[in-house]
Formats: C-alpha cells, structure tokens, sequence
C-alpha cells in the first residue's frame, strides 16, 4: 500500500481493512463518501478532485493524529483526486479502538473535520456537459476543528 | 520582486489560470499579493476574505513577508469529502 | 453470499462491501465488533457465539427493516455464531445513504438495539482454560428499542 | 402434557442441560413451566424475571398455554455484538 494518504482515482475501501484488528481493538468503524448521481437538483455525472497535494498530505495527517490523541484510536484517512464516476469512494476514514463509542466518535469527527480544514475542491460534472466548482468553506486548521 | 501564485479550486475561474506571475515592490507581504490580485480580477477581490494563502505545506499569515521568486498557493473556501 | 443473517465462523467484512453504492447514496457507514484479547483484567483466546437460531434471523432481519424505515437507509447485519479467536469478526453492520448523518445514525443505532433485542450469548474462553457466559441485558423487541 | 425445554446460553448452565423434559397439569402456561423449572434449578429461580421464553421464532407472554409435546426455548439476557 502507498503511504500517501492522497490517492489518484476512486478509492478501494477493502485496500484499508485488509490490515489484521489489533488484539486489544474490539471495534471497527469505518466511514465512506461516495459520488451521488444527483446534487441540488442537477444529474450529476461525476466529479473531479483537485487537491493542494502537499498541504492535503500534512493535513489528513495531522487529523489522524489528531483523532488519535483525542479518541484513542488507531485512524487511517486517504483521499481520492482526479475523475470519479458516480458511486465510486472519494473519501475513506477507518477507525480501530478498544469499544464503539470511541469508534464511531472519532470516526465522525475524522469526516466533519476534514471537510474542513484539507484543500480539496470539488468540480462537479453534470449531465448537460457544464461543470463547476462548488461552493466550500473557509479552511481551518485541525486544531480549531 | 517577482512571485508565482498558484490558483487551486474555484480561484483558478476567478483568476483565468492556474499560474499568475505578480511584480511586487520590495518587502511586499501575501497581503500586497492579495491586493494586487484582487485589483486584477473581481471576482477575486469579492472573496479575498474567504481566501487562505500556503507556501509548501503550511498555511502562512496575510503578514508574512515574501522573497523574490516565492511560490504562493491560493487556498479558496474548500469542498473535499 | 447466503441470505442468512447468523453465520458460522468469523466474518469477513469485506463481503458486505462488495455490493456497488446506490447511486443516490453519497455516505456508507460500517461498524465491525471483533473479539478483544481481554475482558475484566482477564485474558481472553477466544469467545464461542451461541444463538437461538430461528429468532436471531428474525430479530436480525427487524432491525434492517426498522432502521431502513427510521432513518431513510439500507442497512445490512450480519453476526457470526461458532468459536472465534481474538481478532475474528463478530457483527457487521453496513448501511448505506444519501448522506453522513443518517448513515452513522443509523450504523450505531443498529448496533446498540442489536446488543438489546437478538438472542446471542457470548461464552467466552481464557488464558487459564476456563470458560463463562458472559452476564447479559434481558432481551427486548426491537420496537421497544 | 409433557413438553421439552431448550436451554439457551447461561441457562444451559443453570439448568445442567441443554434440553430438559418437563411433565406439567392440563392446561399448563409457560408460567407454570418457568415455575416448575424454577423448583428444579435454583440458579434459574434467581434469575427468573430476567428469562424470556420463545416459541419458534416468538418471543411468549407467560400467560401463553402450552400444548403437549410442545418445543419452549429460554432465553436468558443476551450479550450478543
């Protein structure tokens, strides 16, 4: 497996459970965001990732880290950039701890967290052949997150 | 001075390209490059706010002082996930 | 894969991800159990999953349908019965929706009425040789949950 | 009426066996089966509130009437996940 947490095209989700639970881990949660085939009322037909790579990079990092120091968990982010159809994975956040609270918590916090704060634009493809960025937030740093 | 800004996301619509060369005078800070870019193009300048500036991998304050032929990163409001 | 819900032997999560996403789902959540090396300050090898078959399927099969009308998902659950080892899968929970929110809302609802509502018990097997039914939650119907 | 209990999980423990027969009165309710089962087996009498019985793939109210040769499961707290 590459260690680059960015990846070129739709993400495989099994590449990240193929690692054995640790001993002391009793749950596993993992989070998936996929491509839908619409968005605000427009048919959508895919969409390209564009990353800043070296700042994304540190970033997913850091919310790794991050998660693990504040949930104690074992936490792996990776995301995709270049053309992804409809379905395929943009985005995968796996979580391994002692019990589910943690799991799910630190799972969720991973997803809202790096909406937030890795430079990544989405440029959506419609149907009719337009394409546009869309509409994101300021960025933050994981610390404020 | 002359820098190199790179324009990610919706920043290279509003700016027409991926690549903008800037001449600034001596001692000029992101926040003269801003300005500067906000005076060519609108669409810009109606968003400066919401706009962070990276060198590398770090994100760098409108104070930080650049160097000729820096490369600076236009980071609009972003979308991932 | 067999329609049944109970499997023997530990489960491999990687099945229930094989199935392509909707292409109106944007979020997949997933929450795995697995078997921990200790309990209690005890060292745990392994846990035997017994169940009430023919209940279990059906309690099984009322928290996917409860869930998908709850929260507007497809959600899938699956347990293992038969002796795992520390590491093994033991319940996974896959759901699948238009967007994050239900998703995980409605991955940790179906774990926690799981743990209330199926008639599973866990016999779990120590270091030392010895073995015990865990102490459990009286069971309860998965509407109550 | 003779009828057979399974017992499931912990209550294999309490009862010695995974099977118990049980020869109740005409007549007879799971009621009257946990309370036979509860004289037998002290270990389930403490835990008597805490069982639930199932018929097939039900769950029965202890007022449900037994039929001879009928097939009871208890189902002491679960601990699946």
């Amino acid at each position: 497996m590459s260690t680059s947490r960015l990846r070129k095209g739709a993400l495989n989700i099994a590449e990240w459970l193929a690692q054995p639970m640790p001993p002391d881990c009793g749950g596993l949660a993992v989070f998936a965001g996929t491509v839908r085939d619409v968005h605000e009322g427009r048919a959508v037909t895919g969409i390209n990732y564009h990353a800043h790579a070296a700042l994304a990079e540190r970033r997913l990092a850091e919310i790794e880290a991050e998660a693990a120091q504040r949930f104690g968990a074992q936490v792996s982010v990776a995301h995709a950039v270049g053309e992804l159809k409809v379905g395929d994975a943009s985005v995968v956040i796996v979580v391994r701890s002692g019990h589910r609270a943690e799991a799910f918590a630190a799972c969720r916090w991973a997803i809202d967290t790096l909406k937030q704060t890795v430079p990544i634009w989405k440029e959506e493809r419609y149907a009719d052949g337009a394409a546009r960025f869309l509409e994101g937030t300021p960025i933050k740093t994981v610390k404020e997150s | 001075m002359r820098i190199t800004v790179e324009c990610h996301g919706a920043s290279q619509r509003w700016c027409g390209a991926e690549l903008v060369n800037l001449d600034l005078g001596e001692a000029a800070t992101v926040a003269d490059a801003l300005g500067r870019l906000a005076e060519r193009y609108p669409e810009l300048a109606l968003r400066r706010d919401t706009v962070a500036v990276a060198i590398g991998d770090d994100i760098v304050a409108v104070t930080h002082e650049l160097s000729d032929g820096e490369r600076i990163a236009l980071i609009p409001p972003v979308s991932g996930g």
